[in-house]
């Protein structure tokens, strides 16, 4: 009974986390974009400085009419959102924040994560090729080729802290980490983080929704709940990418009194790094195909290839 | 019976039933979709005996790479988005008989090979990374650095043969 | 563990025992995904209208008449990054045992994976030199 | 991959000042926009000044004023002259559901009946009281700005520069005149 109970804490604590996080980020990009824009961003949603606004729009996408294209494959369009959203929140489960405070410690935790990741995109593929619209399907084809650009660096940045760690635990990783990782992990920090945004297709890697050529991708025929699903995938995908760059590089909830304030230290990362996402995308232009393809082949690979030859040699020196 | 043994025969059929659907569905998209809950299913199968390391290779490379892999070029290819008519032919029992056979002859191989087997799950995890990775590395180099070699002709071969004409090409690994 | 205040709030909340325990949080967790989506679809249902109307249901083709059916095709253009992708994901697997065990067998196995891995990258450089990773 | 480096470093440091800096964006429903002189919010009708002479309605891109009149006779000013007619206005309505603002209508009336004011928050529920009548058009009048001061650098309206000319040349006239006059004196003493 009690680890039922202890069962269900951790599982609403998750989907809690799985809720609001993604929630969080996106009135932060609301305003921080706004603002880096000059800007004031959204202001009347809530009366102080708008801070409803992701609320109320839940609720009218709650509320909107769900349109069905008649040309489109009508079961796979409405599973699509479901597959692209519920990989993230199983992700969350393996995430640590804290010493001990974990949805489920998993000892392939790293692999785990990676793996249930790459499944996300194919709800993303199954809207695109649904929609029977060109957008979306210019779109689908879009997503897969960028995923293929991207996958590898992003698997292979990720190998370089277990190597270091050797585990493949998410807390193992994160207890083994010191400061000192910072510099030496550093190729690879950069690595995962860029392919881990192109995963996201997050600007300046969003070829994919490039919305002055594909209106919006593959989501072009999606109308609201199911819209507001793909929506939050997207923002529970920058949660769990600065969730695990954190873990993974940035030493979790490491910090002065991580004992006591671990969740807020990691917390606190993970803020810091979706800030850097929504940053980015404000700064840099979007990227063409061709320029993707030549990043992740010219410069992501090799560099990740370096970081696990540094790794390799500093773990096997250090016995 | 057990719990898990009971989640097993869930998994089994799954990935037994949504294979049928693989091969008698009329829409090409929705086999590779079809596909995705077999090879789902089957990573639920590698994960209930206890090879984790496995069942999330079985994830990452089967429903991540290759599976977009093939809708990527089911989208690339004159597939249309409706139901393809020319796709059974009247083969059906001679193609049902030769599957029975290959799976017969597959049980057999695999039982006999490793019919009185038992491994203990439940104790230490016999498929963790851990021991995968102490058992290729200490034992089974040799296959290892072979299978590069399979990898490279792989890939080799992909490239010839689509640099010969543009070829729709099937899976290569 | 080596934190035992944060422990003591959240007791046992690290792991639960043995190797078919610790995948019952991840099923669960995947059950409440297949929940929250079918409550969410289903309270939308609840909640939103139903209009459907023949010019309402037609594919979005930026105000126009849809031309054709939703089927473009798309040359060949990056067919060979697939093979790339899958090749060396496949090979990237392996990485991930072997990062738990490098350290303890030493430069032997350092050089195992390089050798590994120098030999598909013999298929990168191919690739490279018969021009295929060039955009054409 | 250098230059691109330094213009992603850029980027970054752009939208970082951005950040940090107050964002000036005027709060429209709560503060009063800062409408610029000549602002062309809604064209209002003087009423008074119409002669129906109809060339607005004839200029109008979109045809977008409606204009109905009828003839009225002027009893004659003098005993025994012809009675006179004149146009007098019954309708006088702009569809501004139509109206694209060019303002052609302002510059073809000869009679400066039409004016631009600065007046914009007139959206309707209905497309259909987007057609203002001449009441309503009428009240636009009382919005619209005494006209904007000359620059002080600007040359001098052509107007006071005519009038300035002819009064010199008068008051030269004069003095010459004057002058003669004195001369004449002189040369009479």
């Amino acid at each position: 009974m009690a680890d039922a109970l202890e069962l269900a804490l951790r599982l609403v604590l998750v989907l809690g986390a799985f809720l609001v996080l993604p929630l969080l980020v996106g009135q932060t990009e609301h305003k921080v974009m706004a603002h880096m824009q000059s800007r004031v961003g959204p202001m009347y949603a809530g009366g102080f400085h708008g801070w409803a606004q992701l609320i109320a729009d839940g609720v009218k996408f709650a509320q909107k009419e769900d349109v069905v294209p008649a040309a489109a494959d009508g079961a796979v369009f409405r599973l699509a959102p479901a597959v692209a959203m519920v990989p993230y929140l199983v992700v969350l489960v393996a995430i640590p924040i804290g010493p001990g405070l974990v949805g489920q410690e998993l000892d392939i935790g790293l692999f785990f994560v990676l793996a249930v990741m790459g499944v996300g995109v194919l709800g993303t593929l199954m809207a695109g090729w649904a929609s029977a619209n060109k957008y979306s399907l210019l779109g689908g084809m879009r997503v897969a080729a960028q995923l293929m650009a991207y996958e590898l660096p992003f698997v292979l940045a990720a190998v370089s802290p277990a190597m270091a760690a050797r585990t493949l635990s998410l807390s193992g990783i994160v207890e083994a980490w010191e400061p000192w990782w910072l510099i030496w992990q550093l190729p690879g920090l950069v690595v995962f983080f860029v392919a881990g945004l192109a995963e996201l297709q997050r600007p300046p890697f969003d070829m994919p929704v490039a919305d002055s050529e594909l209106v919006f991708g593959p989501y072009t025929e999606y109308t609201g709940l199911r819209f507001a699903l793909f929506l939050l995938a997207e923002y529970a995908g920058i949660v769990v990418l600065a969730a695990l760059t954190t873990v993974l590089f940035l030493g979790g909830w490491q910090g002065p009194f991580a004992d006591q304030l671990g969740w807020l230290w990691s917390l606190t990362k993970i803020g810091v790094v979706a800030l850097l996402v929504v940053w980015l995308r404000v700064a840099v232009p979007r990227l063409r195909a061709d320029q993707l393809q030549r990043l992740a082949w010219q410069a992501l690979v090799p560099i990740a290839l370096f970081q696990l030859a540094l790794t390799s040699a500093v773990g096997v020196w250090n016995g | 019976m057990s719990v898990v043994g009971l989640l097993f025969l869930l998994m089994g059929a799954m990935a037994v039933g949504s294979a049928l659907l693989v091969v008698t569905t009329a829409r090409l998209v929705h086999s590779a979709l079809w596909l995705v809950v077999t090879l789902g299913a089957l990573a639920g199968c590698y994960l209930l005996l206890g090879a984790e390391f496995v069942a999330w290779v079985q994830i990452l490379i089967y429903v991540g790479a290759v599976v977009v892999l093939l809708l990527f070029a089911l989208m690339l290819t004159r597939a249309p988005t409706g139901v393809q008519t020319g796709l059974t032919t009247g083969n059906r029992v001679v193609a049902a008989a030769t599957a029975g056979v290959v799976g017969l002859v597959l049980v057999t191989v695999v039982v006999a090979g490793f019919g009185g087997a038992r491994v203990s799950v439940d104790e230490e995890s016999v498929g963790s990374a851990t021991s995968m990775g102490d058992a290729i590395f200490r034992h089974w180099v040799l296959p290892f650095e072979v299978l590069s070699v399979l990898l490279l002709a792989a890939l080799v071969g992909a490239i010839v043969l689509s640099r010969g004409r543009a070829s729709s090409g099937e899976e290569t690994p | 563990m080596p934190t035992a205040a944060a422990a003591s709030i959240f007791p046992r909340l690290t792991r639960m025992d043995g190797y078919y325990g610790s995948y019952v949080p991840v099923l669960a967790i995947i059950v409440v995904g297949a929940v929250l989506v079918t409550a969410m679809f289903l309270g939308n249902r609840l909640l939103r209208p139903s209009r459907p109307s023949p010019e309402k249901q037609l594919t979005y083709e930026s105000g126009v008449d849809p031309v054709g059916t939703g089927w473009a095709q798309i040359h060949l253009r990056y067919y060979v990054f697939a093979y790339l992708y899958v090749v060396f994901a496949v090979d990237a697997v392996f990485l991930f045992p072997w990062a738990t065990v490098y350290a303890g067998l030493g430069w032997v196995t350092v050089g195992e994976m390089g050798v590994f891995i120098g030999i598909i990258a013999v298929g990168l450089v191919y690739a490279w030199r018969k021009g295929v990773l060039a955009w054409t | 991959m250098s230059s691109w480096g330094s213009g992603l470093i850029r980027g970054l440091r752009v939208t970082w000042q951005n950040l940090a800096r107050r964002s000036v964006t005027a709060q429209y429903p709560d503060a009063p926009p800062e409408l610029p002189p000549r602002s062309r919010g809604v064209i209002a009708l003087f009423e008074e000044n119409c002669t129906v002479c109809m060339l607005c309605a004839r200029e109008c891109p979109c045809w977008c004023i409606y204009i109905d009149s009828h003839k009225e006779a002027v009893p004659p000013v003098e005993e025994g002259a012809r009675e006179r007619s004149t146009n007098v206005l019954d309708r006088f309505a702009i569809d501004y559901s139509l109206c694209m603002y060019c303002g052609i209508c302002i510059e073809a009336c000869p009679f400066d009946a039409l004016e631009w004011s600065p007046e914009f928050e007139y959206a309707e529920l209905d497309i259909r009281d987007l057609t203002h009548e001449k009441d309503r058009l009428r009240e636009w009048m009382w919005t619209v700005p005494a006209p904007p001061g000359l620059d002080p650098a600007a040359a001098e309206p052509k107007e006071i520069a005519t009038a300035q000319k002819a009064a010199e040349k008068a008051a030269a006239a004069s003095q010459g005149q004057a002058a003669e006059e004195t001369r004449d004196d002189g040369g009479g003493s």
